[in-house]
């Protein structure tokens, strides 16, 4: 199966290859391998993440009922959790593949980590928008000064720094590094944030669905907010593969797969 | 990324005279191989001259040969320990003059001097001012780098050089600046340091040789494998 | 309809959150397509003029 | 190499008393624009004041950031600094450590005057003074990851502030609330702690960090 | 020439939208800094949200003034405008131009969101604007006098700083009073005026002062 | 400070030809004159070449002439006017390359030229690409300047010459970093410049002549009344 394109980074493909991890990273790390895995899953999470955000927000919108201290509003948790839960796993992945990057020296994980940043910055960003349109209703304002607002403010102003820092540098391997030093100790700092800034004032609803207890929320409301949160998943890597493969290219531009693809 | 090559004896070299032997080193420059497959090997007193026309990669070499710069391939090796007689610590010294040349314009020259051979960890040799003498800027040491003539500033980099015993010189385009008796004045250094059995390697679009018996040269043109595209 | 689109008073606030999160997510998506497209089409161009 | 580095930089900001005076000048009146731009009153300027010290601690710092490795680079000392080193650690702890030297120590030794210009009562003083020996090393420490990461960039000023601001806000509230509790009687410990912790963790941290980053960005 | 310059500069700042979004963070990110280390209470926050605004404002200038002619002074474009020109004037205006286009103008622009997170409410906006319109500019005119005089030094940071800010305290008292009589509902137009005034005065004579202190400096 | 000698006709000149006519100049820094009492004059087509050893004030007259420096006596006339085939402006126009070539790192080499074309208000004339294609960069055109080596970059500060018919060029050691081509490219856009009627004066420690008939020498140790402290 891994014939028919010559990598930048030859792997030799043997017939029976044993499925060690060292030879499902070795292939992660070969760009050739990356990009037409990509080219293979990405249009098919696309296509699932679609349906289900479909199908979630309509049962959302319409079927559940009525939440009975806040009315309607509440609607926008449909969309406005999972993006606040995408926005802090989405850096979290970005700062691992940037250590791996690092560590390893391999450029798909600089490619991952770039293309994290946009994707992470746009939820962010939703989350930051629905969050102020579901205070007005419930606080009375768009906009405080409570930990959990301050603390995505400031994970969106990480993701902005780096994205500025990757376009400022223009030279791409040099980018990739700085930005990668950047990730990190952006991750070592997040948890820093969030408890100093939790401990300073906070005022956000407290967890509702991971609890020890179980989740405190009705079933016709937990459930499009699962399928939503999936939808959001699978948005992120069909996303990311999409991303990954534009940079892959850009990279390589000069090497036999990508003159292949080109062609072919 | 380094190909392993550190106990192959290398080819073109005097055998065991050679101090210093760079292996099939290849720089890249924004994804460009600037030249590729570059060996040489430098024994005691000898000096390499390199050339090649305006962006070949002379400076990239250089720096390369500094550490600065990082080879997409092949390596740098130094025969530390067999050559008692320099008496060798750990890692050889280098001295490094390139297009700028890192003399501060708020210090005067004996300040910067004094800050050089500082982080070289050498306060007991040679003093600055008798540094300075040797490139006859003595007279300007006491003024702020910045209001020295583009040459007076080049002499008091170039001073550097006797700061302290180096085993490697590298020089960018030393002459940079000089008058004519400035170029004496550096030649007079660079063969007492070959006498004393450094090694140099310098690069220069004017024609200054050292007229030294071991004098080598490597013409760059010679190791690109495709026309420059920049 | 019109009680639909004004969820009991809500409205404004769910329908512009989901508007918004949708047209940030679209485009989003779209962007690197869109780029896929643009690259493959200058790679084959410089690959033309390089032969 | 350290000290060398640090006596340089010493040499260069300050040939004569003057460049001594300046950052102190520069507290004086970065600390009377408050009064001036939100209120003269006593009282409330009491309340504020301990978030005033610490946003100039936080501007001092970004003020000399920018500068911090640029000059090195350009004029290539930076070079210079890496041949004889090896090391671009030491390179990093003395420029944090000189850096440290012009922005926090100045505002330390300022601290007591300008405790009395906004009317912190001296009981307070103790958990300024502490706050800020913990707090304003670390800001130099972070600060220099990001100067580091942009010392290639001629007009970073701006990204600078960007990049760095984010990672300073743990700093700002601990250091903040220290002197605000203190003020009103509150115990104090808890956030020097904090404080001390972030301290330890950025000198074990930072200065490997930005020499990774300068390295990165010698080409 | 004016333009050449001023499109220049928007250049070497902006190669694409990443450089224009910047200035916005920054804004957004500096006002953040007040809640976080004063007090995240909104009544409190409205009360010294003038004050926040207009010292966000000095900070920005500042940090860009530095480099506003030194860069052209160090890799010789000063000497080429200069030739070309023979007149400093051109040069002082056309660099005051885009410092305030990459300063006081992204403000204006975020002065808005900005106020929905300090809590200023809709009727005082348009005294924050019309005060911003009139102030930014005289600051990025004054300062640019300041960054004309220390030009030849490298380390002039706190230096600079120390010119310049005491020449902005009359445009930050005006600044912040014009929004705060607005918060309680007082005129405000007086102060407005008088800004007015100071900005008619810095556009007729900092340019000249500024030339005047480039050719002191010009060797 | 200036004495004023604008109606003396001066004396070692070329009578009505002369276009350019220094008088009786005095540089002076920290204190020290660099060189005194120096006249010179030159016609349409001439070339001036000024000697010196490092310090002797090279730089200093060139940036003199450019109007950068000002001098502590004497000054710099232009007979303008009188040349009505050159069509002079009320003022000439003058190109400098000094040691600092005024070159943007930033910016690529066509938007640092374009930006020298606009602010010396001549975009219609010759196209930047042009101007790099005659000094042999064009290809790297597209990169930001800092990226380039250090002749591509002298090779862009020179490509200025060729963007505007200037009356009066000043080169401070334009062959600075150039290799053997970009000395020739050089030669031959002077070449140009003297046979359409300009004037250059320059300084370089290396010996390119122009081989002009006009070319003419000043010594500025000719010109120094005591011996130099810095
Ligand atoms: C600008 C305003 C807001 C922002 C930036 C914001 C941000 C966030 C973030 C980051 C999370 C994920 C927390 C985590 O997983 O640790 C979250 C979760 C959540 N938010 Fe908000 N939020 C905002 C406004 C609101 C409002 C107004 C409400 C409703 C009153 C709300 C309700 C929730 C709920 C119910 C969760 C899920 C908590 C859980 O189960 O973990 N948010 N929000
Ligand atoms: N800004 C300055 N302030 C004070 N003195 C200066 C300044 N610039 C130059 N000098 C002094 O003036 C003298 C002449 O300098 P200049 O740069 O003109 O020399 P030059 O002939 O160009 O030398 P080079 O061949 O080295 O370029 C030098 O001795 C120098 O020390
Ligand atoms: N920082 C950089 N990033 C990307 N490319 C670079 C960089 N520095 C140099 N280059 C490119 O590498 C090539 C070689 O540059 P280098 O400075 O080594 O040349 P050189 O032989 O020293 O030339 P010169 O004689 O002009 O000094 C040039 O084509 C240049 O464009
Ligand atoms: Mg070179
Ligand atoms: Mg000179």
């Amino acid at each position: 199966m891994t014939s028919h394109y010559t990598g930048s980074k030859n792997h030799t493909p043997t017939p029976g290859q044993t499925r060690s991890f060292r030879i499902w990273f070795h292939r992660f790390g070969s760009s050739s391998y990356f990009y037409h895995m990509a080219s293979r899953w990405g249009p098919r999470a696309g296509w699932l993440a679609l349906i289900l955000m479909v199908t979630g927000v309509y049962m959302g919108l319409f079927v559940a009922p009525p939440d009975y201290q806040m009315g309607d509003s509440y609607r926008i948790i449909f969309i406005h959790v999972p993006s606040a839960w995408m926005s802090l796993s989405v850096y979290v992945l970005m700062a691992v593949s940037s250590a791996i990057g690092l560590i390893w020296k391999m450029k798909v994980s600089f490619c991952v980590s770039r293309a994290c940043a946009p994707i992470g910055a746009a939820f962010t960003f939703c989350a930051l928008v629905t969050g102020s349109l579901w205070g007005k209703p419930t606080w009375g304002t768009y906009w405080i000064w409570d930990a959990r607002l301050t603390s995505e403010l400031v994970l969106l102003f990480l993701y902005v720094g780096y994205m500025a820092l990757d376009k400022a540098i223009p030279d791409r391997n040099t980018a990739s590094r700085a930005t990668a030093v950047l990730a990190l100790v952006g991750l070592v700092n997040i948890p820093i944030i969030h408890y100093s800034v939790e401990w300073w004032n906070t005022l956000h609803q407290g967890s509702t669905v991971f609890r020890m207890d179980g989740p405190s929320i009705d079933a016709r409301m937990l459930v499009p907010l699962l399928i939503t949160t999936v939808a959001m998943n699978l948005y992120f890597v069909s996303v990311l593969f999409n991303r990954v493969r534009c940079e892959l290219l850009d990279l390589e531009r000069r090497t036999q797969w990508v003159r292949k693809i080109v062609n072919g | 990324m380094n190909t392993e090559t550190k106990d192959i004896p290398s080819v073109d070299t005097h055998a065991n005279q050679a101090l210093l032997s760079v292996e099939s080193l290849t720089c890249v420059r924004s994804d460009i191989p600037l030249f590729s497959n570059l060996s040489f090997s430098l024994g005691k007193s000898q000096s390499l001259r390199i050339l090649g026309p305006n962006g070949s990669g002379k400076t990239t070499l250089i720096r390369t040969m500094a550490g600065i710069h990082k080879p997409a391939m092949g390596q740098v090796h130094w025969n530390i320990g067999q050559q008692g007689s320099r008496g060798f610590a750990s890692k050889p010294k280098i001295a490094y003059i390139g297009h700028t040349t890192g003399i501060r314009g708020e210090l005067t020259a004996i300040e910067n001097l004094e800050f050089h051979a500082r982080i070289n960890g050498n306060l007991s040799g040679i003093s600055p001012t008798e540094c300075l003498e040797k490139m006859n800027v003595a007279h300007c040491s006491k003024l702020p780098c910045i209001r020295l003539s583009a040459g007076q500033r080049q002499r008091v980099a170039l001073s550097r050089l006797s700061l302290n015993q180096y085993d490697l010189w590298l020089l960018d385009e030393p002459a940079t600046s000089l008058d004519d008796q400035g170029i004496d004045l550096l030649l007079d250094l660079a063969g007492h340091h070959l006498n004393a059995g450094g090694i140099i390697i310098y690069c220069s679009h004017q024609s200054i040789h050292y007229g030294l018996k071991h004098d080598r040269e490597i013409d760059l043109r010679n190791f690109k494998e495709q026309p420059p595209q920049c | 309809m019109a009680e639909l689109l004004d969820m009991g008073g809500h409205g404004f606030y769910i329908w512009t959150s989901y508007a918004v999160v949708f047209a940030v997510l679209a485009y989003g998506f779209a962007a690197p397509v869109r780029r896929h497209r643009q690259l493959v089409d200058e790679i084959a161009e410089h690959q033309k003029s390089a032969r | 190499m350290l000290i060398a580095i640090i006596k340089r930089d010493l040499r260069c900001v300050s040939h004569d008393l003057s460049g001594t005076i300046q950052p102190i000048g520069f507290f004086l009146i970065i600390t009377s624009l408050f009064p001036l731009a939100v209120t003269p009153d006593p009282e409330s300027l009491q309340d504020i004041a301990p978030g005033i010290i610490w946003i100039s601690a936080l501007l001092a710092t970004l003020l000399a950031l920018d500068t911090l490795f640029k000059e090195d680079f350009i004029d290539g000392t930076m070079d210079q600094m890496f041949i004889a080193a090896s090391s671009l650690y030491v390179i990093a702890l003395a420029r944090i450590i000189s850096h440290w030297l012009f922005s926090g120590l100045p505002l330390i030794v300022m601290s007591l005057v300008i405790a009395m210009m906004l009317h912190i009562p001296a009981h307070a003083i103790d958990a300024l003074i502490v706050s800020l020996l913990l707090g304003t090393p670390t800001l130099s420490m972070v600060g220099s990851i990001g100067a580091a990461l942009t010392v290639g960039l001629r007009y970073s000023g701006v990204l600078l502030t960007l990049i760095t601001l984010p990672l300073y806000i743990p700093i700002l509230i601990f250091g903040a609330s220290c002197i605000s509790a203190d003020l009103v009687g509150l115990p104090w410990t808890g956030q020097a702690y904090l404080m001390g912790a972030m301290l330890v963790l950025s000198i074990t941290l930072a200065p490997f960090a930005t020499a990774a980053a300068l390295r990165v960005n010698m080409s």
